[in-house]
Formats: C-alpha cells, structure tokens, sequence
C-alpha cells in the first residue's frame, strides 16, 4: 500500500469528505495562506474556496460558536483549535452549547460538527502549548472524543466523524502529524467510532492506550515479549464513550491492565479506564491495575524537565514487570 | 402599514403579555419548576423585530426567551408544556424556560449562558451566506450581556465576514440586580458598533412601530449581504429579574412609574384606536381569542403526562 | 454551639477574614445590593466598601482574569462565579494562567485567589444551571480545590483557603447553602487543605463521599448498619489533590470500596478514588469498587427527570449490599 | 527631552535588536528550543512606552515578548538563560520564550495564550486601585489579539471602574499568517475605544519619541485616576511570525521594503544625528557597550547548566 504521512491523511479525508458532501466546511486559524501548521489543510482553500476555508479572527470562541450555530442550520463544520490547549477559550460553548443542544432541546435538532484539536507534547512547545486534555470531556455526555494513533485510523477515523451526525472532538498529536504510513485509498474505509481495536493479541496481561502513546505501548510490548510476557494491546480510539466491552473481554483473558497515555496520570482518562474494570471485572485480576502518563506538573519547557515530564516505555515496561512479582 | 399589520403587532404583544402572566402565576405558586425570567414590558420588541421575519430565518434568543419564542411564531400549547416541565412540550420536558426553542420556526433556543447566543447565531448566518440563501439570523441579548467577549468576538466575525445578521440589544437598564450603568463602560450600547464598522442605531423599545421599521431596516441590509448591524431597543425591565425575585435594589413605586408612563400595549392600543387601524371592539376581540388560546395551552400542559424515567436516556447521541 | 446556616457560616469567615487581612477583596455579579443569590455575601459591601466588594459586569473571563492579576499585585482575591456551570467561561484563564503561573515562572509569584463556585442540582435549574465539574480539575496540576459537606466546614475551610497561598477552587453546593448546623464561633477554626476526614468509622466498608453527597453516605451507612454491615465514611473535602493516605488506610481496614458524588458518574472523580486504591491497595479488595453518581446525560429539566438523573441514596445501598453476595 | 532619554531609547532598541539577532540565530540552530518569536522592527513601541515607568509600574506581555521585558528593566542573563532552558534563567528553565517574565520589575509575563494578558493586566490595576497606589499597569497586544473577548471585557471593566490602565495595541498588519484586515473589521484598532468612552489614539509606532509622548500621556491620564486608554502603534512585522516561518504569505521584497523605509532604530539614529542630541561616536560606544552585554549573556546562558530532573517538581504549590 501507498505511504503517506498522518497529516496527509487527514488531508485526504478532509478532500474526499468535502467531495462528497457539500455541508462540510472548515474554519480557523491561518488555514487558507499557509495550510495549517502542521501542513494539514495544505490546498484546501484553493479546491474549495474561502468560502468554505476559512481563516477566523483569532476568537476560538466564536469558531466554536460559530461553528455549532452553523450546524443547526444546516451545515457540517469543522472548527480546527490550533491546539488544544486553547480549548479553554471555548469550554463554554463546547460543554454547555455544543454538548447538550440536542438533549435540552428535546432532540428537535443534531449538532454535526467536528472539532479538531491537535495535542501533546512537542519540541518544548512548554506550558500552553504541549497538553492534552481529553479527560475533561469524558465526564460531559454528549460529545463523542476520538484519537487516531497512526496515518490509517486519522484517515479513516476522521472520515467517520464527518459523516457522523454527533458532535465530536477529534484530537491529533502534533508528534504523529510527521509519521509516515500505509493508508488505504479506499474511499469507503472506515474507523468506526465506539470501538476501541485490538492492535496486538497476547495472553498475561493488558495495555490499554491511545494516540502518540500507543507507540511506546507497543515498544513496551516488544521489550516484553522478548522476556516471555504475552501482551494484548488494545488501542481505545474512542475515549468518550469507550468501549468498555473490549476492555473488559481483554482483562477477563489477560487478568492484568495497565492504562497509558501521554496526558497527566492524575485526574487522567486511565482513571476511568481503571475504575470501569475495578468495578466490573475486579475478580479477574491477579495483579494491581497500573496507570502510566505525564508527571503532576504544568509542562515545563527546558528540555531536560520535559523529558522527566514525559511518560516512558520504561515505565510500562517496569509496571508490567511489577504485576509479576 | 396595513390594518393586519398593526393586529398582528397587538395580537402578537397581547400573546406574550397573557402567556407571561399565567406563567408567573404558575411560577409563583411553584407548579413551574426552575427559573423562570419575565418579558412583560419588553414585548413590543419581540413583536416588531420578528414580524420582519419568516420561517426560515433565524432568531437566538436569552434567558428571557418566552415572547421571543412566541413571536416567531411558535405554538403556546407546547411551549406551556414545556415550561411545566411535561413531555408534549417542544424539548420533551428536558428543557424548561431558559431552553425553550422551536426549530420548526427557525427559533434555535433561549439560552441559560447570558451572551451565549451570539456566536450561535453568526453561525446560523454563516451557514445561510455559505447556502447562498437570503435567509437573516437575529440574536436578542440583554444590556448586561453586551459586556459579555462573545458579543466582540461575534459581532468582528460577522462584520468582516459580511454576514447576514441583526444584533438586537434589549436595553431594559437592568442585569438582575445591577442598573446598567454600574457595569457598561457606555450609555448607548449602539455606540459599539463604531469598534466594527457597522451601524448602530437606537430605538425606542416600547415603540412596537418604530421597532418594527427600524429593526427591518437592518434587516433588509443583511439579507442584501451588507452586513451586521446593532440596533438598541431602549426598554425597562418591569418585573423582578426572575419569578420570585425579592428586588431589594429598587423600589416598587420607581417600577409602576416607569410602566404606567410607558407599557408597550397600552401604548400601541391607544395609537391604533386613535388612529383609526382598529376599533375597541376588534381589539376586544383580539384579546378573548389569545385568552382562549392561552387557557387552552394551560388545559394542554395541566393534561399532559410528565415524561417517564426511561426517557432519561433518550435524545443524548444521534448515532 | 450556636446554630447557624451553611450560606451565613460561609459569610462569616469573609468577613473574619476580611477583617483580618485587608489585601482580601471579592468581586462577582450581583453581591453588592444582592448579597449573593444565596445570600452567602449578605452585609460584605455595607462592612467593607464597594472598593472591596465589587459587583462586576457579566464577564467571568474577566472576573477570574482580574482576580489572577490583582493576586500579582500583592491582593487576595475571592472571585465568584455565580454558578459553577459559568466556569467553562474563563476556563482558559482557569487553566492555562491561574494554574500555571507559579510554575511555568519558575516560582517567582505566588497566586493566592480563590474562586467560589456554587454547584449541584437545585429545583429543575435544568442543564446549564446545576452541574458538578470538579473532576475537570483534578487532571491540572497547580490548582487545589476544596468543597465543604456541612456549615461547620464550609466555615473553617473557606477561611483556610482564604489564608493559603495557592489558587483554590472552592466549591459551594447550592443546596447546602440553607442548611443549618453548628459552627464554631473560634476565628481560629480552620479546616485543613489537603486532609480527608472519617467523618464515621466502621469496618466492613469505606464510603468515600464529599459536598451534599455526604448526607446520602451518611444516611445509606445508617441503613446499613441497621442491617449489620459497618460502614466507614470518608469525606474527602479536599478533591485535588486529594488524601490518597486517608483513603488506603481505610480501604486496607474495610476491603470494600464505594464512591459517592452529585456529579456525573462517568468521567468523574470517583474514577480517580478507584483507580488509585485499584492501584495500590488492590490486594485488599474483598468486592468489586463501586461507584454511584449522576447519569450520563446532560441535566434534564423535568421534575421527573431530574429525580431520574439524581443518584440516590438506594444505589449506595444496594451497590454495598451486591458486596456481600 | 534630554540627551540621557535619548541615548536611553537608543540604548534599548539597540540591546533588543542585538538580543533578538541573536535569539534568532540560536533559535535557527537549534540551540534554543521552543517557539521564538522575534520583536525585530517593533522596538519603538517598547521602548517608549516602558520610559514612561518605573519598577512599580506593571506590563503585561504577549507571545512577542523579549523586547517588552528589556525595555521594562529586566536582566539580559537571565533572559538569555531562560531561553536556553537553563536553571539560571528566569523561570528556572521551566518558561521558555512564551513564558518570559521578571516580576521584580513589574514584568508580569509573556503569554502563550494571545490576548491572555488584558484580563490579568486589568486585575494588576484594580489592585493598585484599592491600594490607593498611583501605579499603573500597561498591556502590550497585537491587532490579532485585538479580536479576542478577552480585548472586550478587560476594556469594558478597566473603563467602568477607571483603572490605572493602559492598553497598547502593537498593530504589525499581520497575525501570523494573515493579514489583519481580512479578519479585523476596523482598520484603527483605536476606533474601539468609542464603545468604551475611553480615548484612543492612533501613533506612529516605529518612531520612538511619538511613542513615548503619546503612550506617555495615556500613561498619566492612568496615574491620574482618569481611567483607561487605547493607544495603537502602527507597525509592522519584519521577520516571519516566528523562527522558522517559511513566510509563504508574502514576498521577501515588501518586506524589506518596509523595513528599509522605517527601522525604528534607523530612523531613531539619523534623527538624534541630525538633530545634534547624540554624535556618531556616542552611538557607536552605546552599540559597544550592549554588544559586550548581550556577548556575555550568551556565555552566561551557555556556561549555566540545565536544570535537574528533580526540579520538575518545585514551583508548583506553596502550601
Ligand atoms: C455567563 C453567565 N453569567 C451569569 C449568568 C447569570 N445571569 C442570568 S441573567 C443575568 C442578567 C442578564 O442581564 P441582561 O443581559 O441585561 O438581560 P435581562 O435579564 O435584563 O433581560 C445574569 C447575570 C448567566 N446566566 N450566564
Ligand atoms: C488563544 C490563542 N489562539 C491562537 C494562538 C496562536 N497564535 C499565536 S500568535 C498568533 C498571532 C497573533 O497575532 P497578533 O496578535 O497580531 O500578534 P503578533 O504576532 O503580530 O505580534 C496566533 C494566532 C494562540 N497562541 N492563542
Ligand atoms: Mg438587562
Ligand atoms: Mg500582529
């Protein structure tokens, strides 16, 4: 299959979407001149116009308002944040507009729009500019939160939320918009939204992950391997709601789990992860469910911090090691 | 103006006058549940803005959204229904008074965030311009929302992008407990519209006439594609800020003089009559037909079941 | 002792405070002629002067922003947020100033403000007025945040956060703000940050519980002991970071775990409690760790829907009954 | 105006220009990690403005930072350090560029958050207010940032309750990669202060001593007590929007052309030449001087060490 980078990917599913559908349009900032900055709207305004890509003031509220108002009329907009760490700007549209219009209205109405927000670490990018913060949304019903974690699932995965008629955050690590690919040419493949995937099957215990940090879940798992632990790594895809179903089958197999992902441990989505199996297949386990992600701290931007910052294979090699003692 | 015009100005205003009354009688007795904010005396905006407007225009509206919603044209009975918190309501009983909305009008919600309106509503125009429809949005907000950043951020969106939408101010020179001017860096909100290149205009809100010509105005430039404007309705919030509210800030005397002085209805009906539009008698009539349709909207909610537990779970996600 | 309400409790350590320290001010919407519409500011602008009782403009990013800026000036702001559902408006200034400054400056301010914020179900407010965000916070370092269960301790901790020097959110229930108990009238009663308190000590199970939900442990616990299963009670009145110690000890002693909170169960700081004792008290577990709280729906106005959406007393009940099975 | 403030201007634009020439060769190289953004060709407006204050006066910064925290007193070492994520830098490394800041002068920090700054600028103000200080708080913002709602609510606040403010807006045409007007509905961002009832006046912001006298009466109006004002420079961005900007938007040649015909310091240079106030001996021993400091900031930075992993977690709670 043909190779190409994750940020094409989404390019690619951005153009074929818009193709299909004339309701998809996008706005936000510095997309039409330069792309965005990581390349991932690159031609789209000269395919569509800048009538349907569109650069904003800088008012990450009103994109996100705007971009709900449009959907009520009618329209399927795609709001691009810059980063997520400016999500902030717009809490308030996203989880008391955009989250609850269809329910507090009775359901008279869809809200189909999609919210891109690229996350995560990146090249001391520092405080304000490297977080991911997908937890907070997992306690606000009524958004759907997805991550791809490689070139196929952006495509795929962002081609799902476009033609989905919920509302969706899709986070994109800023990390993996540079990695490179098998992606399908299919115009019709799909992630489905509300499944996590089994990425790699084993037997003696569970990592479940997503995003950036399914890479270092999967490094963990060779390591691993190689020492006689059989691995099943499962990639969550959906954060909100996840797909409690797989997890759950996966640690009824395997009787161990630990969660891991590049966002702060504490107060983390691995919390609900962990708490969901605590609750439901606590039976089952034979060893203490662990957690791995970033340290306790704002980002801090010298290098030297922000590698102490970030969560490491060798912490889930270490945990896992741990559950066998 | 024709006759019908001007009987649709009062049967419109008496519609909303009648429906908050029974409300507030309702509210007070505690068979309203939740918070519930009056539009007594501001309703000759809401009655000449959206008799501009059709169907498939938008309006967005505030906390104080009933006559709003009226206004555009939506039906009593389920707003009632709402309100008293039943499932043959417009959101099945999930939304109540400040989440009133009836999208089968184009009214897209009232809205329980003060100034979260704004940038809904510029997406609506968006979405129209993007159609290439001649379809306008109008968004109502209170004096004491346009301190609010999605009234800048809206209101740079929408005229740079030349979009079809009215910001219409209801000036009622309170923001609960707060008398405008202790918090709003202007007297005129209109003035604001300097900092967007746009117009701002200043009307009199208990003027349903001048409302109405003024407020289509603005209208008609935006379905032309030239863009936002502001236009302030000057009014006075009669009521306490919301059913129940003890109003410890002014005095009761200060409130009846500004309304005897100035209630939008009695206004209109004096013009018409002297005028000649419409006898007392065709105005009589006018009222014994909303009353009866008022009454018939309380018999509906009183009727009609509250929604049962399973329905909990129904309308979060489409997929 | 003298009885008083939860709303006057949390008066009178503003003006203790305020009398004691004169760089305290406090800014929010209607205050001034109000009082709060919970009469929690009753008196304060008669006492202390429009100058440090400010009403300000419907502007929370600018109540908080400010708030921020006049703690790096040398001032002790107390923001308040009217509904803790407005929050989503200055989240940003939350999260990506108040929480970060001391860090990402490297320690050369301190930012001692605290932000109240009324929360909870309260008579059909419906989906924008009656939510329980606390969880949010629990995944962003350099925030404390706080919430008291009883008139006792909403004194005693409001005043401790009025001393501290780190940004605090304070969370008020709007139900309990009617509630009456026994305060003491010792300005010197302070209730300290960062401890949990066993609020009833028993053997066969911890309930973990905070802020209103605490009647419903304590009323669920008095249920149970009636049927013999001895229930310990923790109020974690400290959400973040919260008394991990106080709960594992607990949980070592009882090996039955149940969460309690108003707020949405999914995605909420029960997740956090769980995962932490799945962790490392995991060993000790005799039974599944539970959790009870709201469904995952935005809130529904209707009476009938509100009582469905509301998590009960009952559901603690049967959850710790399904222990012993 | 003495020849002390003279050489003084000089003196600071020189130091932020050979500062950021530097920044951004290091930044080219790798050697400074993060985002760097450059304030090459806006040295006049930082340099003015901070004449007017003292170490107890406050500024408020943006993603634009390093010449505001020169101009405003701060140290050259330990910026540099800072920006080379050394533990002897500001922040202890923790910063960066973004998060630049040294509140022993009053410089309360860059912001990565564009129009993060007014809202916490205006809480530095109201709290000289209640002290009864004559202090005063500037906020430095781009005309990108002018669109935020942040602009909108620290404005109306600052206005109202006649803070010790004063907001300058650093219009350099571009945000990023967009040029402000195509989604800025004003031309003259000081046309926005009419929705405030505040001045707002219009200044040539590459010329230092226009900046100074103007900036400086906002300044004494706020020390007055007579509240806020908008004070626009115009500008314009030389380099790209930061280190590394293939700058696709625009063409290398307006730039320069640009450039060319305004250097501040250019034109700041052949002014105080002509004009008698400094000879071309002076200028050059000013040019010395600065050179040698800035060459020993980079020792400075480049001898210091990183900071330790366990610094990781200091910093972040008091109690
Ligand atoms: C974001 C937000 N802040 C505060 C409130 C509380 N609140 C509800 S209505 C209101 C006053 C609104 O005043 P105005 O905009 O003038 O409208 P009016 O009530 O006068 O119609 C306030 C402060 C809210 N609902 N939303
Ligand atoms: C809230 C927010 N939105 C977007 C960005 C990304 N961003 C950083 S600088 C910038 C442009 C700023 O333009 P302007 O305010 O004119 O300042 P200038 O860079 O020209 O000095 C943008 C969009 C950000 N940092 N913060
Ligand atoms: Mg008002
Ligand atoms: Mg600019």
């Amino acid at each position: 299959m043909r190779k190409i980078t994750f940020s094409e990917a989404t390019l690619e599913a951005m153009r074929e979407e818009m193709r299909r559908d004339d309701r998809i349009f996008i706005m936000g900032e510095d997309i039409v001149r330069q792309g965005g900055i990581f390349g991932q709207f690159k031609g789209l305004s000269e395919e569509f116009g800048i009538e349907k890509v569109l650069d904003t003031p800088i008012t990450e509220t009103a994109i996100i308002g705007a971009a709900i108002g449009a959907s009520l009329a009618g329209m399927r907009p795609v709001a691009d944040m810059h980063f997520a760490d400016f999500m902030g700007v717009s809490m308030d549209e996203i989880f008391n507009q955009m989250a609850k219009i269809r329910y507090m209205f009775g359901g008279q109405t869809t809200v189909p729009m999609v919210i891109r927000a690229p996350d995560g670490l990146i090249r001391s990018a520092a405080a304000q500019h490297s977080q991911s913060i997908e937890a907070w949304f997992n306690n606000i019903p009524g958004i759907k939160v997805v991550t791809p974690s490689n070139p196929a699932d952006a495509k795929g995965l962002l081609k799902a939320a476009l033609r989905s008629d919920d509302p969706i955050i899709y986070f994109e690590n800023k990390d993996l918009f540079r990695q490179i690919g098998e992606v399908p040419e299919d115009e019709e493949y799909l992630v489905p939204i509300g499944k996590a995937k089994i990425v790699k099957e084993g037997t003696d215990v569970t990592i479940v992950s997503y995003s950036i940090m399914m890479q270092k879940a999967l490094e963990a798992a060779e390591i691993l391997e190689a020492e006689g632990i059989s691995v099943e790594v499962i990639d969550l895809i959906t954060l909100s709601p996840f797909d409690e179903v797989t997890v759950i089958e996966s640690v009824k197999k395997t009787n161990r789990l630990l969660i891991a992902h590049e966002a702060v441990k504490i107060g983390g989505l691995g919390g609900e992860v962990a708490a969901v199996v605590a609750e439901k297949a606590l039976d089952y386990l034979d060893a203490p469910i662990m957690r791995v992600g970033a340290k306790f701290t704002p980002v801090p931007f010298s290098p030297t911090l922000e590698e102490a910052y970030r969560p490491k294979t060798k912490e889930i090699v270490d945990g896992i090691k741990s559950m066998f003692k | 103006m024709s006759k019908e015009l001007y009987a649709s100005f009062y049967e419109t205003m008496f519609k909303i006058r009648t429906f908050e009354k029974r409300i507030e009688e309702f509210s007070m007795k505690g068979e309203i549940p939740g918070f519930v904010h009056l539009y007594i005396g501001e309703e000759a905006i809401a009655a000449g803005v959206c008799a501009n407007l059709t169907k498939s225009d938008y309006i967005q509206s505030t906390h104080r959204g009933h006559g709003h919603t009226i206004a555009k044209g939506a039906s009593v009975d389920k707003m009632m229904a709402e309100l008293f918190g039943k499932r043959t309501g417009y959101c099945k009983g999930k939304g109540g008074s400040m989440h009133i909305a009836d999208f089968s009008v184009g009214m897209l919600g009232a809205n329980g965030i003060v100034g979260g309106g704004y940038t809904l509503a510029t997406g609506a125009a968006l979405a129209e311009k993007i159609k290439k429809t001649n379809n306008v949005s109008v968004v109502f907000f209170g004096d004491g929302a346009s301190n609010r950043g999605t009234f800048h951020e809206a209101l740079n969106m929408a005229a740079v992008w030349k979009l079809p939408i009215v910001f219409v101010c209801e000036n009622n020179e309170w923001a609960s407990t707060t008398p405008y001017l202790t918090t709003t860096s202007v007297k005129d909100i209109a003035d604001r519209a300097v900092g967007y290149g746009i117009p701002g205009v200043i009307v009199d809100g208990n003027d349903v006439v001048k409302v109405y010509e003024e407020s289509g105005k603005a209208i008609e430039r935006a379905r032309r594609g030239e863009g936002p404007s502001i236009v302030e309705m000057k009014t006075y919030r009669i009521k306490g800020h919301f059913v129940g509210d003890p109003e410890m800030y002014r005095t009761e005397e200060e409130v009846q003089k500004r309304f005897e002085a100035n209630d939008p209805i009695k206004r209109f009906e004096s013009k018409v009559i002297s005028e000649g539009f419409l006898s007392e008698n065709e105005i009589k009539k006018i009222q014994e037909t909303v009353i009866n349709e008022i009454d018939a909207a309380v018999q509906f909610a009183f009727d009609s079941p509250f929604p049962a537990e399973y329905e909990l779970y129904e309308d979060l996600y489409v997929d």
